[in-house]
């Protein structure tokens, strides 16, 4: 494999860990400051892909849908928030799993019921289609190099909300001493509707993102959510730049492991055993990582003790 | 003079720039009540986290019966006879009181991995844990949920929990809080005649309960234990009352 | 436009649908009892357009058929193959129906076919078609009216040999029916196999593999990617700038996912047993009807289960379900007229037929298959010669 | 309201009575839907102990339940075949006798569990929660790609597995036999939680500094349990497999994981009897609801959404008025 594929590989692979950024960020936070294990996450992930199909395919506009899907996605989530998970922030984390995961139960045939079984339809709009030429000749998705783009601006602008705001301090504030933030006078139930919308609208416009480039279809959020918890295992719960971290390490090992894993056991083996061995191995990869971040690291790399 | 039952030598903590432990001598001798004090944020969490186990020295040691146990596990610390009460009380609520003490001596007999035979008809663990609620006074109220237990009977029960270890040694952190006059009246002739059967290194906020029942006291601030001595030293003590005493008539 | 099979029946479908009506009352006249069919397909979940669109057309064969002779039970099986056997068990043991039908998935077809026909009723199956069920574990009372699974990967092949491909780049996820598309592909591909590999089921991010495309020498793709899967393949490559020409089966380029697809999947070619625009009588009579009943064009799925359904009304029409001896040998007679044109069941009841190349086209708004010509003629599956039936 | 014991004697009863009915009415799809609730209620059972008594909230029951089930499987299709497992460098053959697949299974499950308990035990709280559905998922993915055994496919066995002196083929029988063994391990499972294991897993559920205060190695208690539970686990998916004549990699899925933990929170957590209620109910639910409508995971839904926000302690908490021996 020459250095041009392995460099595109590694821009594929932080493509691939901006998007788990974008949903592990919102759960991250929800747990940090809210204590709350939100398996509906990946539904809020399906409703922005939808509502950014459904816009898009009214107005054909892809930015009007990208608002479609921020909107949507946060609406949905400060709705579910009020009606009930905040009735779960007190309960054990099993009822907070069982109760969202009944979440997805209802989220994932209510999408179904009312946009029926075939996928639906979102394309790249017309200008961010094609390639573009990187330095050193490599031509690469302009729509994947926005992805990135969008990310990372995301993540800055998370780090900024957090440590030079007064909402940002008081979600610091929150995750800190829950108690004392109430004794401050904060009210904390919008405090907490606030931040619950704010990790779902971010959950809506991944799923709008990814969901231009794959297929919108129910039951499309989970295989992702499961991916962003590792991702947050990975990187310690409660941290966005933990977050960040794992799921930049979490993209680029699937990336890589997928493309280099078949050529390293074609080294030693016959090509087809190779591709099948080392494909099986692949699909493990990611959590063998997590394994492995568990025996160092219990609390992630950048959890809290 | 005999042997003391509990050393600590020379151990040090630092989390970050603080020095939480900045090289704490202390010893606990037979028979004697030695109590800790020291003003908030002087150290005394992380001292007795590095006694009972759960926090590591960065360098020093802790003895205890002349076993070396710094790198030792809390439970296994406690299997040694390290007996221990809490502030908050650390009690499994749902369980009763009689529940609770079995526990108590379920831990003490080593016998967790018995997976057959009913806890609650064991005449052994039975016995063990009737007779330390005796020894509290609870064994009245032994059907009781733990939950529905006043304040100063759950700490009580604290006490009875530990009793069933057959400790050499408590460690007892703040038993006093939050308990009225009457009560902490009560508890501290309590404690005074179970030291006779192992010494208590005490940990207390209630000043009037320290100067009671103290045999010796020791003064923690920053980190540091600047004075031991008897209750006379102490409250004689021109470092103490700057460092501690005069700090608190501030407050 | 489109070449004619020259086989192909010529009747009008008028006199089909007389025909059917006339042999399914003719049926209950004979004192013939009726038929009861359970159809478990996909109906929740991930997989749901599939069934939806396999329970649609067969629901329409039955009701063409006149429904007088035939009784259906729909159930769901979520796509899981424990459900799967208990809603069989349900059809089988309470309901009591006398043959099983309707399972998209071929990991589903495999739990439920074998316990069916042990129990001596009868698995048609309108859509997964599994080596293990065609060859050494090929069984009496089970027919397959869609495929085996190879049958539109060897087209595919046939097809890259027609469009001038030597070196294939050829992927497709890892599971069976993955690793059967890659051989059905060798099987029949007459270039040298530049790539193979491996992607994970239900992967939905392809660019590790287009850049592989992209430094890759070959001068052509094959793919398997079912579903959403294929969804998401087609529109990153189409994003990619890479120009090497596609061809896959058809599972990719269907009525359920082309709308999903958009432009990205316009030009290529696919293959198929049917296309909804083939030239025959049967076929545009379907696809009409289809059309008025549902509002949709119909899928292969749906004109699967379109024939499944009328090759059991014509089998009920000769014989009694009860004298299964009998109703086998109907239903090996395929004596029913399929929209796919000629149609008749190889000794291990598996389809003898032609497979078409198809090509994208849109038509006014809508993305659709047209037929281009025939990319094998007359195509039965290489298991069939393991298969120790004789009729 | 009545006391859980006699609410506990009327379910075993109900366990017996309708099948009986069902077999004088010859309605043999009850006898299977009732063997398939007995199956869910001992992977209940399983996860119970570790959940419900230990507070382990495991969201990857399921490696175990598929494990369980792949033991069957793959000693079954070797049986089938006439071929052996392995040859060297010692001989293992496969068999279709219930008993050693019952005991393999059980072996095997717990293996499975003390590597997964052993590095997911070093965490705690949501950690753990992700971790296990993290590491069920890393099986399913798993059992997917590797073609030896059927990948995606599967393996059919086509005849039941042997039992000494019984027909298995006969529902009944093969319902005896599952009933058997739910009320074997009920039994079991009843002692050990009175035991002075049990006494101290709940302790420390409840409070484990106080565990650990009176000299109990908490992590070494909870692996345990852990182990144990994932036997019991694996034991349900040998008989699930057995009745499906089926095994396939989605026994291995998370939404299998997240079943199991709905009989437990439907029936009431940590009440022995709970995961039975729960299973039944949910096969119930499915069968009813199922026959309404497409769309009827969204009652299911909305149905457990209830019973997690407003009936706490599940059907038996509601049922009966003693509460079990700690706060769920």
């Amino acid at each position: 494999m020459d250095l041009l594929l392995l460099i595109e590989q590694i821009l594929n692979g932080l493509q691939f860990g901006v998007m788990l950024f974008l949903m592990a960020a919102g759960l991250t936070l929800i747990f940090g400051v809210m204590g709350l294990i939100n398996l509906a996450h990946g539904s809020l992930f399906m409703i922005g892909a939808f509502a950014a199909a459904a816009v898009a395919g009214w107005t054909g506009s892809f930015l009007l849908a990208l608002i479609a899907s921020l909107a949507a996605a946060a609406m949905v989530g400060a709705l579910v928030e009020i009606t009930v998970i905040r009735r779960l922030y007190d309960r054990e984390h099993l009822d907070q799993v069982l109760a969202t995961f009944a979440l997805i139960l209802i989220f994932s045939e209510g999408t179904r019921w009312i946009f029926g079984s075939f996928p639906l339809f979102l394309d790249i709009p017309a200008w961010l289609k094609g390639t573009i030429s990187l330095p050193g000749g490599i031509q690469y998705s302009l729509y994947r190099l926005t992805i990135i783009g969008i990310g990372l601006v995301v993540a800055v602008g998370l780090f900024l909300l957090i440590s030079k705001t007064r909402v940002g301090m008081r979600i610091r504030a929150g995750e800190n001493d829950r108690e004392m933030i109430g004794a401050l006078g904060v009210d904390i139930s919008a405090l907490y509707t606030l931040v619950f919308a704010l990790g779902a609208a971010l959950a809506g416009l991944s799923g709008a993102l990814v969901g231009a480039i794959q297929s919108v279809e129910v039951g499309m959020g989970e295989p992702v959510l499961i991916l962003a918890f590792v991702v947050i295992v990975i990187g310690g719960i409660g941290s966005i730049k933990g977050a960040l971290a794992g799921a930049i390490l979490v993209g680029l090992t699937d990336t890589l492991g997928r493309t280099l894993l078949p050529v390293i056991f074609g080294a030693f083996m016959e090509p087809s055993a190779a591709t099948t061995v080392g494909s099986a191995l692949a699909s493990m990869l990611i959590y063998i990582l997590m394994a492995g971040v568990l025996i160092f690291r219990p609390t992630g790399l950048f959890g809290r003790a | 003079m005999r042997d003391s039952i509990l050393q600590v030598r020379d151990i040090h903590k630092s989390f970050g720039a603080l020095k939480a432990s900045d090289g704490i001598t202390l010893d606990l001798k037979p028979g004697e009540i030695h109590a800790l004090i020291g003003p908030n944020g002087a150290g005394k969490s992380t001292l007795i986290k590095q006694i009972a186990g759960g926090l590591k020295p960065d360098s020093g040691s802790v003895t205890f019966e002349g076993h070396e146990i710094t790198g030792l596990s809390t439970a296994q610390r406690a299997r040694l006879g390290l007996g221990r009460t809490f502030q908050i009380s650390a009690l499994p609520m749902g369980y009763t009181v009689l529940e609770n003490a079995v526990l108590g001596a379920v831990g003490q007999s080593g016998s967790v991995f018995r997976f057959f035979k009913p806890a609650m008809k064991d005449p052994v663990l039975l016995g063990r844990a009737r007779d330390a609620l005796q020894r509290v006074g609870l064994d009245g109220l032994e059907d009781t949920i733990t939950a529905e237990l006043s304040h100063g009977q759950r700490r009580q029960l604290e006490v009875a929990v530990a009793l069933t270890l057959a400790p050499k040694a408590f460690l007892m952190d703040e038993p006093m809080a939050g308990m009225g006059a009457e009560g902490s009246k009560e508890l501290t002739g309590f404690l005074r005649a179970l030291k006779t059967q192992a010494p208590i290194l005490l940990v207390e906020h209630d000043m009037d309960a320290v100067f009671a029942l103290a045999d010796r006291i020791s003064v923690l601030v920053y980190g540091k234990i600047i004075a031991t001595g008897s209750v006379d030293d102490i409250r004689t003590n021109k470092d103490v009352r700057e460092a501690y005493l005069g700090e608190e008539d501030t407050a | 436009m489109i070449s004619m099979n020259g086989k192909a029946a010529l009747k009008t479908l008028g006199a089909a649908t007389a025909m059917a009506l006339a042999l399914a009352s003719a049926a209950v006249a004979d004192g013939h009892s009726k038929v009861k069919v359970g159809l478990i397909t996909t109906l929740t979940g991930g997989g749901a357009g599939l069934g939806v669109d396999i329970r649609d057309g067969f629901l329409l064969g039955v009701k063409q058929a006149g429904d007088g002779g035939i009784e259906v039970v729909v159930e769901d099986d979520q796509r899981k193959p424990d459900v799967a056997v208990k809603v069989a068990d349900k059809l089988l043991q309470s309901d009591k129906v006398d043959i099983m039908t309707g399972l998209v998935f071929s990991n589903l077809a495999l739990a439920v076919a074998p316990a069916t026909t042990a129990q001596g009723k009868f698995y048609i199956s309108p859509n997964a078609g599994p080596a293990q069920l065609a060859g050494r574990g090929c069984h009496e009372n089970y027919f397959n009216v869609a495929w085996q699974n190879d049958g539109p990967h060897e087209a595919a092949g046939a097809t890259a040999n027609k469009m001038g491909m030597k070196k294939a780049f050829i992927f497709a996820p890892n599971y069976p029916a993955g690793q059967d598309a890659l051989n059905g592909f060798k099987r029949t591909f007459e270039g040298e196999i530049e790539t193979e590999i491996f992607t994970k089921l239900g992967q939905t991010d392809y660019a590790a593999e287009i850049a592989q495309m992209r430094a890759s020498d070959a001068d052509g793709i094959f793919f398997f990617a079912p579903g959403g899967m294929g969804i998401s393949f087609l529109k990153q490559y189409a994003d990619s700038g890479i120009d090497l020409p596609l061809v896959g089966p058809a599972f990719s380029f269907d009525q359920t996912i082309l709308p999903a697809v958009g432009d990205a999947a316009e030009g290529v070619l696919n293959t198929a047993q049917w296309a909804p625009d083939l030239d025959n009588d049967a076929s545009r009579a379907f696809v009409e009807s289809f059309k008025a009943e549902y509002g949709r064009i119909p899928s292969i799925y749906a004109q699967q289960g379109f024939d499944t359904a009328l090759l059991i009304a014509s089998a009920a029409a000769k014989a009694d379900v009860k004298d299964t001896d009998a109703f086998r040998d109907a239903l090996r007679a395929a004596d029913f007229t399929s929209t796919r044109g000629d149609f008749r069941f190889g000794n291990n009841q598996h389809p003898i037929q032609d497979f078409w190349v198809r090509k994208v086209v849109k038509d006014g708004d809508i993305y659709t298959n047209t037929a281009v010509e025939i990319a094998i003629e007359d195509r039965q599956d290489v298991y069939a010669a393991e298969c120790k039936l004789e009729w | 309201m009545m006391r859980e014991r006699h609410l506990n004697m009327i379910i075993l009863a109900l366990l017996v009575l309708v099948p009986a009915y069902a077999l004088w009415a010859d309605e043999p799809f009850t006898i299977t839907l009732a063997t398939r609730a007995v199956i869910f209620a001992l992977a209940g059972v399983g996860l119970n102990l570790a959940l419900g008594q230990g507070g382990l909230v495991s969201f990857g029951h399921a490696a175990y339940f598929g494990m369980g089930g792949y033991a069957m499987g793959i000693l079954a299709s070797h049986a089938q075949s006439y071929t052996p497992i392995m040859e060297s460098p010692f001989l293992i053959e496969g068999t279709n006798s219930m008993p050693v697949i019952w005991l393999v299974a059980i072996i095997t499950s717990a293996l499975l569990a003390l590597l997964i308990g052993a590095l997911s035990l070093r965490t705690s709280g949501v950690y753990f929660i992700m971790v296990t559905l993290a590491f069920g998922q890393m099986f399913y993915y798993f059992t997917i790609s590797w073609p030896a055994y059927g990948g995606e496919d599967g393996l059919s066995i086509y005849v039941r597995n042997q039992f000494p002196g019984l027909n298995t083929l006969d529902p009944i029988q093969f319902y005896g036999i599952c009933f058997v063994i739910l009320c074997l391990v009920l039994f079991l499972v009843n002692r050990l939680n009175k035991s002075p294991f049990g006494l101290a897993l709940m302790g420390a559920h409840q409070n484990e500094e106080r565990a650990v205060t009176v000299g109990i190695n908490v992590n070494r208690l909870r692996l345990v349990a852990f182990v144990i539970s994932g036997a019991i686990t694996g034991l349900a998916g040998a008989l699930f497999a057995d009745l499906n004549r089926f095994v396939s990699p989605t026994m291995f899925s998370w939404q299998i994981s997240g079943e199991i933990m709905i009989f437990i929170i439907l029936g009431g957590v940590a009440r022995l009897f709970g995961p039975v209620v729960g299973a039944a109910l949910f096969i119930l639910l499915e069968h009813v609801l199922g026959g309404l409508s497409e769309y009827w995971f969204v009652y299911l839904g909305a149905i457990l959404l209830f019973v997690v926000l407003f009936a706490k302690g599940g059907i038996i908490g509601q049922l009966s008025k003693k509460e079990s021996g700690h706060e769920g």
